[in-house]
């Protein structure tokens, strides 16, 4: 087994994506309030790739989605490459689109069954106004072979592929308006073990090939320490620590990042995990705890951590932590 | 023949009113007739005879006075006793309220009590139907209470009838109970006039407006007297639990044209369609049986005193296409503008006979557009004159034909001509029974001569009663005291 | 009450078969299933998606739907009175003294497996009251205690809960205090961490591990994710398209697959130690090329070997036997030993 | 798999996969006959339908009238095959109508927020009507012909299929193929036709199966009531309304159409049984 | 909870704003004239005229609908034209055959259909299964009142257990009222079964094939026990909904067979009152008939807060 090398992403470049204090509200019943996600704020630089983690319902997909301004943010800024999406109109936006695109979780909702992928791919190629005729047809077919289709699956129907087929045809619609921009929504979360790999390796490919910054929401540690350049670990709609995915790793700073990799399984029963730090489950967006989201469930917290919201602080080398106790040493 | 004794009575459908002098529906007419009372009424030759009047009135030699003498003892629903004034306040809110009334009000210039019991009407010109006006139980001049005259609608029901209401139940029933105050002619009876015997205790008249039902009901012997049952099903009805009981001839059918806006104001286009129409096939459609209709030109069938055949070779059983079509092109119709027939299914057979006339028509050449609507509409759109060419429509045999519709100038058709004028004059100023008859003749050459309507010939009522019930006199409103539940 | 069972082994499933037979195809969701499970222990069924561990587990508990059917095969059971029963055997209302008070089962989706309708307090007691002679208010202070041991706080308040006011850890609790209130002797675990977040999972195993411990009863656990057998398993079987490829102890599997899929799936799961060198550069991941074939689509041969980079034209012919492989264990693979 | 050549089969082979049930094919072959005998009618029919003949009035079935006569003298049997042009055509009718009409309403609702409130209302005000007393308040208002009918049917199952369109329309909006789309800057109607509407034919198809059922029975009924089509136009239920006064000495007047009544509508509701055992995933998943 | 029941009554109150306003638009394009038909068929223009005035049928659409909703504002529905009667006592009057054929037809409908439709998602694809669903889609396709008909003339007409028509004379007991209420209710009965029948049955099909029913089996409980206790209790809601829905459709159902039947009952007097033109009548009945079908779902809303635990407006 020989395994390809790929480039690194090119770091300490301007961001690409200046994410700014992005918040989220969804409307609840009864004329409460979901605070999905709340004052976010992370740089994404070009061609590099960002992990998003967090347990379900911690507010990764929506902080995705409101990037691309498939819901309309509450508030904060999206600055990319210097304009701020979200001060954008409508119609302006329109012309941001092929810019920045998303890939989606579920690879079998993510295709209108009754289109042919000819059709998908096509409509993604209208949305930049390319022209029709035998062009169209090779570029639909250059896609597809890019992500390791072949050119004459382009007559079939989303039902007539696997799961990882369909990925793959997801990122290629993505992909088919040449955007700057991926937001990947856990696009490996449905897949089966063996497959998994296969669209992870796609996705370093194409990234190393065509330049392109990733945004890579995930659930699974281990994938993201594994794909991802910088990491972003999120807690009810809240950032807990943020940073280069090595230092990250190697030394938590945040109690709940420290928690979340200790209860990761590791397929070594060798090294089975003897106690588990987290108790309790997350609390519901609605009312969130007071001061620090984290502060009900975390091993560490003192009274001070319901006083006061802990500002995110930098603690060198780009690592970020948002924990009143992160300067304390801890057993 | 003992007292006692309740009857369900099935009738069409729900009265629209219990006030007779506010309709002139022939439902309205059975029902109230039970109630209220006129001062004249009919016998069984269709002779004008007292009721609460005394007897016949004084009419004074040029015919312009009438002397009415009022029967005493006469008690009210409500005990009170009836007298001059409140014939002479019936009178008034008759004229003023009913149609027939007000037809009557444009020759009477004065109704007064001259004691308590003589009324005299007083009239601008001889007027020859105003006694069968009189007589009439529907849009009648019944005799109320005079406190009551003044309510419009009526809301209290209070007459001098051998039967008084107990309750109404909308759709569901009318009740009516023996009137213990009631005093009754004496002597025999003979039709609607005569002694009034009141030997039911009660009669029910309960709405069955759908015409299969009131079969199932005759036939199940759920009611001892169904009224308008449609004559198709004596058969089925003799087998059943009540008789049948066929009134002959009860009617006649009649096509009614518009002579004054459009196809048929002109003469030759109204000849033409007196040519063209079968009433045999019409008939026979329309009733099954020729057990159960007369193909009969005659605008009064034999027996009665007015027939007679007068004008009548335009009628042709069979039609005569030919004819029709000639003048239709002396008319110079071309086809392009439709006759449009308004018809109801509110009568199966009015919907029948209009089915096969237009086959007829359009043999003729005609273009036709049947407008089949619900009787409301019907009724509505009759009144106006840009709406129809021909509108179908049914009538009993009138004791006095001047009431007819087509008679009145105003009434849906619009008939108007010197001809008509001038035969209808005499007839209506003339008071000698017999003088009339003859006059009657031209009336009817009239009509056969300028076709303002089509009447396609007579047809027959079926109705069906409970073998026990007896002394029911068929008619075609039918009555009934004097009938009574035999025991055995 | 027959069968060939080792005398520590609690469920011994031989050879099993369970076909979906339909006018227009037969899926052999399970075709050939061998496995054991000692008492007192933890064997993980691990597989991906359609492999066949539900069906798997649901012929055991005789749950299976039309138009499926066990076509062969023995599920051995010894009870709590040491007999053995074939369940394979077993007409329905048989499975119904054995099912929650022998055999109790819990299921992925913590969300839908409790009844919305009924309290848990409700749905625990009547698991009790289904199998021991006992009043309501019994069957409520067992309840209580089975909710305190699968360690749900404020316990008693909770009771009287809907499923819905809970959490999915929470439900999942439920649904294990519910299996284990008559105290079976086996508990069947279908993907019960699933559809949960890494830090209730790992509450849920360590649960599990302790509850284990008290109650002393077998536990077949069915997952798809090798982290997780890591965490709880003593054995270990590997299932692929409706067959068992690999049986080994838990240890063995890790440190030394023979089965070409068994390697496949552990090589490829990332991890960064091994896949991104010093200078912070990623290798590739390794890849199991092609898909997991559809069950009515199944190779001739061994159901791998499309997809296996150790395939032999021997292979492509029929399909290999289980055979002794390694220390303890099995492989359905003619080059396990080459492995 | 086979590549599938036509789009509106992407559910593949859908009317072969139909007839593969045997309750949906008796209703298909049944249905098809119907329909090959309004078609036909003008071909096989033996006689006029409209056509008199006052001497040949309540014939009893025979070789020379195979259904008998009518109180018109009209044959039955010919009267049948093209009452069955009409009944069908109204029913299909009112269900292209009603589709029209509720594809509208749903869509709007279903997409658009805002209004989704002022349409639901709308829709439950229509719904709160029972179906036949609406249809009879309409007919009455806009006069008693077939175009009327079909119109005051078409307003009375509008708002059913609205509520499918917009339940299906609520699901569909959220999934992510539309959200790749929004993702990608399609407009909104491209959105609506492309990816919504053709998304909801599979219950839209179901429920007007439906419909096209009820819109038979509904039609006869209001035939019968006599506030329906003319009843010189054939249809089954005014042959109905007709032969009811004949029930007794010609039963066959009725009994005819009223058979073909429930065989038409059996036969609806057969096929519109198997659509949705076919489409519908809720039940198609343990198949 | 409360703030979302008075949300609820809020929403219903703009529901029946709006059936208000269908119904007056319906009825006032209606061409017709009750004055002319109850004039009868020899009255003048001018009578008529007159008569237009007296019943308050002139002046702008605007201006009667203004009237018309301050008057039903109030609880006053106006005066029936033809019946000389104010509607509301018209309605009530014809209200009891109306209630209890709709209940006696829901009862019968729902004793045969919750039963059969149980049973056929039970035993699903049986013999039992085909031959029910088969039954069921054959009484729904039959036109009820062909059914009511075909009853009439066996069951009155042929055997002469019932009486063909009507609902009793005047007095007559409540027992013999009701008698007449047997084969209508039956017509009913049996062609709405159908649709329950086969709702049940789908819905059964649904929740058995849920996870909690597989929890239930598993705990080693009878199966008669999973199929009434754990299955149907949640089946149950959507089959409420449709009871729900089956009484407006049993309304319509009043209307042919109330005719047919001759029950002189709220549907009977509706389609009369088209005949007849009694505008409000017609209004009167379509607004109560629409309100109670808008009270029967709000009550169905309510029962679902005593049955589902989830449901918490
Ligand atoms: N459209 C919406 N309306 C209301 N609430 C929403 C909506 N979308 C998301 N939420 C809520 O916002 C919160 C964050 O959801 P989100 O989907 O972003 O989480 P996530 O981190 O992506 O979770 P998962 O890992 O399960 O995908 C959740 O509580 C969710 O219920
Ligand atoms: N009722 C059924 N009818 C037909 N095939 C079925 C049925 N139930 C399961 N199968 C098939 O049996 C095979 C095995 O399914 P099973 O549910 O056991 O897989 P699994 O290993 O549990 O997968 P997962 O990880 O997705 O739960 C699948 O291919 C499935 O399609
Ligand atoms: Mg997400
Ligand atoms: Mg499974
Ligand atoms: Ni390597």
């Amino acid at each position: 087994m020989s395994a390809e090398v790929l480039t690194p992403a090119i770091r300490d470049q301007e961001p690409l994506l200046s994410v700014q204090g992005l918040t989220k509200h969804f409307p609840a019943r009864n004329g409460r309030i979901v605070h999905a996600v709340e004052d976010v704020s992370f740089d994404v630089r070009r061609g590099s790739t960002v992990g998003l983690v967090g347990e379900s319902g911690s507010g990764k997909t929506t902080a995705g989605r409101s990037v691309l301004r498939l819901v309309e943010p509450t508030g904060g800024k999206a600055i990319f490459d210097g304009v701020d999406l979200f001060a954008l109109s409508p119609r302006e936006m329109r012309s941001y689109r092929q810019r920045l695109q998303i890939v989606f979780q579920d690879p079998f909702s993510s295709l209108n069954p009754r289109m042919r992928i000819a059709a998908i791919l096509g409509e993604a190629l209208d949305a930049r106004g390319f022209p029709r005729g035998k062009a169209r047809k090779d570029r639909i077919a250059e896609l597809l072979t890019l992500v390791g289709l072949s050119p004459d699956h382009a007559t079939r129907y989303p039902h007539e592929f696997s799961g990882g087929q369909r990925q793959r045809i997801g990122i290629a619609r993505a992909l088919a308006v040449e955007p700057e921009f991926v937001v990947a929504d856990e696009p490996v979360s449905a897949l089966d073990v063996s497959v998994q790999a296969q669209v992870l390796n796609l996705l370093g490919e194409l990234q190393k090939k065509l330049g392109l910054t990733l945004l890579f929401i995930a659930h699974d540690l281990s994938v993201v320490e594994y794909l991802c350049d910088e990491v972003v670990v999120m807690y009810l709609g809240r950032v807990m620590e943020r940073g280069p995915s090595k230092q990250v790793y190697a030394a938590p700073r945040h109690p709940y990042t420290k928690a979340l990799l200790a209860t990761a399984p590791v397929p070594d029963p060798t090294r089975r995990r003897t106690h588990v730090p987290l108790q309790g489950d997350i609390p519901s967006p609605i009312n969130p705890p007071s001061g620090c989201v984290f502060r009900t469930r975390c091993p560490e917290a003192v009274a001070a951590c319901a006083e006061i919201i802990p500002p995110v602080e930098h603690v060198g080398g780009g690592h970020h932590v948002a924990c009143i106790r992160h300067n304390e040493p801890i057993a | 023949q003992s007292k006692g004794g309740v009857i369900d009575v099935a009738t069409i459908g729900e009265p629209p009113t219990l006030d007779p002098m506010a309709s002139t529906a022939d439902l309205v007419g059975i029902v109230t007739q039970h109630i209220y009372e006129t001062l004249y009424t009919f016998d069984k030759d269709w002779g004008v005879t007292p009721l609460l009047a005394a007897e016949m009135p004084q009419i004074s030699a040029d015919g312009m006075t009438y002397t009415i003498p009022l029967r005493t003892g006469i008690k009210f629903h409500d005990g009170s006793d009836m007298n001059s004034a409140d014939v002479v306040a019936s009178l008034q809110r008759w004229m003023k309220v009913a149609t027939r009334g007000k037809q009557a009000a444009e020759t009477i210039t004065a109704v007064e009590a001259t004691d308590d019991n003589t009324v005299k009407i007083t009239l601008n010109k001889p007027f020859a139907p105003l006694l069968s006006l009189l007589s009439l139980n529907n849009a009648a001049a019944i005799i109320i209470p005079s406190e009551n005259a003044n309510e419009d609608p009526m809301t209290k029901f209070v007459g001098t009838g051998p039967y008084l209401l107990k309750e109404r139940k909308p759709d569901q029933f009318i009740q009516l109970a023996r009137f213990d105050g009631y005093k009754s002619r004496d002597g025999e009876s003979n039709g609607y006039g005569g002694a009034r015997k009141q030997y039911l205790d009660e009669i029910r008249f309960v709405p069955v407006p759908d015409p299969n039902t009131r079969v199932e009901g005759a036939v199940s012997g759920q009611f001892a007297y169904v009224d308008s049952l449609p004559v198709e099903s004596f058969e089925k009805i003799s087998g059943g639990k009540t008789a049948p009981v066929l009134l002959k001839p009860f009617g006649w059918p009649v096509f009614v044209l518009n002579t004054k806006e459009g196809l048929n104001s002109d003469i030759k286009i109204r000849k033409a369609i007196q040519a063209a129409l079968a009433p045999n096939d019409m008939l026979l459609a329309a009733f099954g049986s020729e057990d159960f209709f007369a193909v009969d030109g005659a605008m009064y069938p034999e027996g009665y005193k007015w027939h007679t055949e007068a004008g009548t070779e335009p009628y042709k059983p069979d039609g005569d296409t030919e004819a029709a079509a000639a003048l239709l092109k002396e008319a110079g119709y071309d086809g392009s503008k439709p006759l449009r027939i308004l018809t109801s299914r509110q009568y199966e057979f009015h919907y029948k006979m209009a089915q096969v006339a237009a086959e007829y028509l359009k043999a003729a050449g005609f273009q036709v557009q049947m407008d089949v609507v619900e009787w409301a509409t019907l009724t509505k759109n009759r009144t106006d004159a840009g709406l129809w060419d021909i509108y179908i429509t049914h009538s009993p045999f009138l004791p006095e034909p001047s009431l007819t519709g087509i008679m009145s100038d105003t009434s849906p058709g619009w008939w108007v001509s010197d001809k008509k004028h001038e035969v209808l004059g005499a007839f209506n100023a003339e008071s000698d029974p017999a003088k009339r008859v003859a006059l009657w003749a031209a009336v009817q050459q009239a009509v056969y001569d300028e076709v303002p309507a089509f009447k396609v010939g007579n047809f027959n009522a079926l109705a069906a009663q409970a073998p026990n019930l007896k002394g029911v006199t068929p008619a075609p409103w039918p009555y009934f005291w004097n009938a009574y539940i035999e025991s055995n | 009450m027959t069968g060939e069972i080792a005398p520590d082994t609690i469920l011994s499933v031989q050879d099993l078969k369970t076909w979906f037979v339909t006018k227009r195809v037969t899926a052999k969701a399970v075709d050939g299933v061998t496995f054991d499970l000692k008492r007192g222990q933890t064997l993980a069924v691990v597989g991906e998606s359609g492999s066949g561990k539900s069906v798997t587990s649901l012929s055991i508990m005789g749950l299976l739907s039309k138009p499926g059917a066990i076509a062969g095969g023995k599920i051995l059971f010894r009870d709590r009175k040491e007999q053995v029963h074939d369940l394979a055997a077993f007409a329905p209302k048989d499975f119904r003294k054995i099912r929650g008070r022998e055999i109790a089962m819990i299921f992925q989706e913590p969300m839908t497996s409790l009844n919305p309708l009924y309290t848990v307090g409700d749905q625990i007691g009547e698991m009790i009251a289904l199998h021991e002679p006992v009043n309501r208010q019994e069957a409520r202070s067992r309840a209580l205690a089975m909710l305190k041991h699968v360690e749900i706080p404020d316990a008693a308040s909770r009771l009287d809960d809907y499923p819905h006011q809970m959490s999915g850890g929470m439900r999942q609790r439920v649904m294990i205090a519910m299996a284990l209130a008559c105290s079976p002797s086996l508990l069947i675990a279908d993907e019960p961490t699933t559809a949960l977040d890494v830090t209730i999972q790992a509450q849920i195993l360590d649960l599990l591990r302790r509850l284990q411990a008290e109650f002393g009863m077998s536990i077949l656990f069915i997952t798809h994710n090798l982290g997780v057998v890591a965490e709880i398993a003593h054995d270990v079987v590997v299932m692929y398209g409706g067959r068992v490829v690999e049986q080994a102890p838990v240890n063995d599997i890790f440190a030394h697959q023979r089965h070409p899929y068994t390697r496949g799936l552990l090589a490829c799961t990332p991890n960064a130690a091994r896949d991104i060198d010093a200078t912070g550069a990623r290798h590739a991941l390794y890849s199991i090329p092609g898909s997991v074939p559809p069950i009515t689509a199944l190779p001739p041969g061994c159901a791998f070997e499309p997809r296996c980079e150790f395939a032999l034209e021997a292979c492509r012919a029929a399909p290999p036997a289980l055979v002794a492989a390694g220390r303890a264990g099995f492989s359905r693979c003619i080059r396990s030993a080459e492995l | 798999m086979a590549a599938i050549s036509t789009p509106m089969q992407a559910e593949p082979g859908l009317l072969s996969r139909l007839v593969t049930r045997r309750t949906s094919l008796i209703g298909l072959v049944i249905l098809a006959i119907v329909a090959l005998a309004a078609i036909l009618a003008p071909l096989i029919a033996p006689y006029s339908p409209t056509k008199l003949s006052i001497a040949n009035r309540l014939h009893a079935p025979s070789m020379q009238f195979l259904f008998g006569t009518d109180d018109l003298g009209r044959d039955v049997f010919t009267r049948m095959l093209y009452a069955a042009q009409v009944s069908l055509s109204v029913g299909f009718a009112v269900v292209v109508l009603a589709s029209i009409i509720g594809i509208v309403l749903g869509l709007t609702s279903g997409f658009f927020r805002k209004a989704d409130a002022p349409v639901s209302r709308l829709i439950d005000a229509m719904m709160a009507f029972p179906d036949i007393l609406l249809a009879i308040a309409l007919v009455a208002a806009l006069g008693a012909s077939a175009t009327n009918v079909v119109i005051a049917l078409g307003i009375v199952y509008a708002p059913r299929l609205a509520r499918v369109v917009r339940a299906s329309t609520l699901v569909i909006r959220e999934l992510p193929y539309v959200e790749a789309a929004r993702a990608l800057g399609v407009p909104t109607p491209v959105i609506l036709v492309r990816h919504v509407l053709r998304n909801v034919t599979s219950p839209l198809l179901v429920q007007g199966t439906f419909i096209f059922a009820n819109a038979i029975l509904a039609e006869a009924g209001l035939s019968f009531l006599g506030v329906g089509i003319s009843p010189d136009i054939p249809t089954w239920g005014t042959m109905i309304s007709v032969g009811r006064q004949y029930m007794d000495q010609a039963p066959w007047i009725m009994m005819y159409p009223g058979g073909a009544i429930v065989i038409t509508v059996l036969s609806l509701q057969l096929v519109g049984d198997g659509l949705r055992d076919l489409l519908d995933p809720r039940l198609a998943k343990d198949i | 909870m409360l703030r979302s029941i008075i949300n609820r009554l809020f929403g219903m109150l703009v529901v029946m704003a709006i059936v208000v306003t269908i119904v007056f638009v319906i009825v006032r394009v209606t061409p017709g004239d009750p004055a002319a038909v109850m004039l009868g068929p020899e009255a003048s223009a001018a009578d008529i005229a007159a008569l237009r005035t007296k019943l308050g049928l002139d002046g702008s659409i605007l201006e009667q609908f203004g009237r018309y909703v301050f008057g039903v504002v109030q609880g006053d529905f106006g005066q029936s034209i033809f019946l000389n009667q104010p509607v509301t006592q018209a309605l009530a009057q014809r209200a009891e055959p109306t209630f209890f054929l709709t209940i006696f037809s829901l009862l019968i409908a729902t004793i045969i259909a919750l039963p059969v439709g149980i049973l056929s998602a039970y035993w699903r694809g049986s013999i039992f299964d085909q031959v029910a669903t088969t039954v069921a889609m054959f009484a729904a396709s039959v036109p009820s009142f062909w059914l009511g008909l075909l009853l009439m003339q066996f069951f009155a007409v042929k055997l002469g257990w019932f009486d063909t028509s009507g609902y009793g004379g005047p007095g007559a007991s409540l027992g013999n009222r009701l008698n007449h209420l047997v084969l209508p209710a039956l017509a009913l009965g049996l062609v709405s079964s159908a649709l329950i029948t086969r709702f049940t049955r789908a819905s059964m099909l649904d929740v058995l094939n849920d996870d909690y029913v597989r929890t239930a089996r598993s705990k080693g409980m009878s199966e008669w026990r999973v199929v009434l206790k754990h299955a149907f209790k949640n089946a149950l809601i959507p089959i409420l909904t449709v009871l729900g829905l089956t009484a407006a459709l049993l309304i319509s159902g009043a209307v042919v067979t109330e005719t047919v039947f001759g029950l002189p009952g709220v549907g009977n007097l509706v389609v009369s009152a088209v005949l007849r033109r009694d505008y409000p009548i017609i209004q009167g009945a379509l607004l109560v008939i629409a309100g109670l079908y808008v009270l029967v779902n709000f009550g169905i809303d309510m029962l679902y807060l005593l049955v589902d635990p989830r449901v918490r407006y």
